[in-house]
């Protein structure tokens, strides 16, 4: 495959060489890499990481390459393109989400938008225990203890960790919607009672 | 007339059909509390009403009693060992403390839901879990500790989780029967008299309780209930001197 | 992913996209890969998955490129390139760590003071899974396993190491500061232990 990058300049392109170590460093870490990390490894500065990374984003992108760079979990990482998502399957499982349950999704909906939360503050928000729930999240690396409710004797308290960004492919918690953008429910009753008022005042 | 409740057609997310056989299914426990859309059958109900001319109180007392009864269904269904805790609280602060916990659940439901959505849409995306086959290895390192940290975590194992008080009330709703006895001797004394003047000094829940009372005694035929306007007072009287006012009218007055 | 069956002539290098899916299952793959394991994974020949390979050996080489695709006994995989080296240091290299997490140093101290002790006895005192925990503290080099708990199957227990002493500037376990108010001796802490984190889960 020819290597075309967009703005080759006459002298080698000073940002090349860094580019090269950027991909290097991403090929091998094994979770995604802020700038500020990039720029540490490399010694440079956080101003020609972005830059490089700009070319390494144009060159390693979905149609183009089988390596795909994304930016997720607040910071840079490869991934397997799309378009060998079948391979992939057929090589590795994803064994994160693999049945995860019904009940194991609300309390990981509920840990990422309220955590750091308990054991029992999570069953208080589901109504049922969350016992099992959080122990399966917790052995797949979704969530991970983040100290104890009102220090020592509390109840352990749970957050969600990177690799659930990454799963979900959030580039920070902040992706999250807004709750009140989650379903329009309460507005489809307000429209459906106000058509019945409509009709009967009419 | 009663079959327009249970005949009344439902189309939510988690049941299509006759809301007798929504009913049915619950008792059966084939359909959980908790995936029931109240809202939605209330909703469905009003259309209903909507559609006819003439208001059937008998229906509406019927699909009042219900709806009520799904609720607290539903609610206990979610909050099973909440009963108690709410108990604590006055019956107004419970009833709102069980609203908000709805909300809460419903919002969260509804996060679960997309991210739900998100792994699905996100299955195509394969990454390394775990470090690379060839990538360098460092020991990590661990600066020089404190023991007594080790003597503090284990003594904060050993503290006793704080007491939980047992001394607490079950959250219980007044019982009809109260308000049905109370309604016969005001009716004994008086021709007639003012529901909302009778129960204005009660607290929500109370009030609530109060009128499935009403409905009760209407449904046996020991009252007359009379209303000049929708959400105008309601009247209460001896039977003789029942008269309904039909929607429409009382719309077009309006 | 594309079709691409064994006699596919004129069409562009029809060898292209196979090589992008190949270097999309390196990215991804935690150990090397075979060419069977590969040929597998595609779906395609072993000797077309070898053609792909050469490609993207030509594409993924020293001097040209930061990503590095190396042979090694397993199979294929890639590598940062030596020219990465120092920066690879600086990023895996990580800074003296200045203590534990809460997690950890539970779970280390009930070692310490209880140990030998197994996964599932420290899980019942904390009142939590105590998988990763334990697995990070085994990988610091703080604990290891001590045999394992009587009859058959019984679960591996652990013990704190020589370099656990060595961190806590202990001359041996019996330095270790006394928990008179938890009764002393192991048995009446694991007692008083087990007790306390009964009444917290009921």
């Amino acid at each position: 495959m020819e290597d075309s990058r967009p703005l080759r300049l006459i002298a080698a392109n000073p940002v090349d060489a860094l580019a090269r170590t950027v991909e290097a460093l991403l090929v091998v870490a094994s979770q995604p890499l802020s700038v500020g990390e990039l720029a540490e490894a490399t010694d440079d500065d956080p101003e020609r990481v972005e830059t490089a990374l700009g070319l390494l984003g144009e060159r390693y992108r979905e149609g183009r390459s089988g390596i795909v760079l994304e930016k997720v979990a607040g910071g840079y990482a490869f991934r397997a393109s799309r378009e060998a998502a079948d391979a992939c399957a057929r090589l590795f499982e994803r064994p994160v989400e693999r049945g995860l349950s019904g009940a194991a999704l609300e309390t990981l909906a509920i840990v990422a938008y309220l955590g750091p939360v308990s054991r029992p503050e999570i069953a208080r928000i589901r109504g049922v225990a969350a016992d099992s729930a959080v122990a399966s999240l917790v052995e797949r690396g979704l969530i991970a203890e983040a100290g104890r409710e009102d220090g020592p004797g509390g109840a352990v308290r749970y957050r969600v960790t990177p690799l659930f960004e990454r799963v979900f492919g959030l580039e920070s918690l902040a992706a999250l919607p807004r709750l009140d953008d989650l379903g329009g429910e309460p507005e489809a009753i307000r429209e459906r009672l106000l058509a019945v008022a409509e009709a009967r005042a009419s | 007339m009663a079959s327009a409740v249970r005949d009344l057609e439902l189309d939510l997310d988690a049941f299509e059909g006759p809301f007798d056989l929504l009913l049915t299914l619950l008792l059966k426990e084939q359909l959980q509390p908790a995936e029931v859309d109240v809202a939605g059958i209330v909703v469905a109900f009003v259309e209903h009403l909507a559609g006819r001319d003439e208001l059937d109180l008998d229906a509406c007392g019927e699909f009042l009693v219900l709806v009520a009864a799904l609720l607290e269904l539903k609610a206990r269904y979610l909050f099973p060992d909440e009963e108690a805790e709410l108990g604590e609280l006055e019956p107004e602060e419970a009833a709102e403390e069980l609203a908000r916990r709805l909300a809460e659940y419903r919002r969260m439901k509804e996060a679960a839901a997309w991210l739900r959505e998100r792994l699905d849409h996100e299955r195509g995306r394969h990454f390394r879990l775990g470090p690379a086959p060839l990538a360098p290895t460092f020991a990590r390192q661990l600066a020089p500790q404190e023991p007594r940290q080790l003597a503090a975590a284990l003594a904060g194992l050993a503290v006793e989780p704080p007491k939980v008080s047992l001394s607490h009330m079950a959250l219980r709703f007044p019982p009809v029967s109260q308000f049905v006895e109370r309604f016969r001797a005001v009716l004994r004394r008086r021709r007639v008299f003012d529901f909302d003047g009778e129960v204005v000094q009660l607290s929500r829940v109370e009030q609530a309780v109060a009128f499935l009372a009403l409905l009760e005694l209407r449904k046996a035929g020991e009252v007359a209930l009379s209303q000049a306007a929708p959400f105008a007072p309601i009247r209460v009287s001896r039977t003789e001197n029942e008269r309904i006012l039909q929607w429409k009218t009382a719309a077009r007055s309006a």
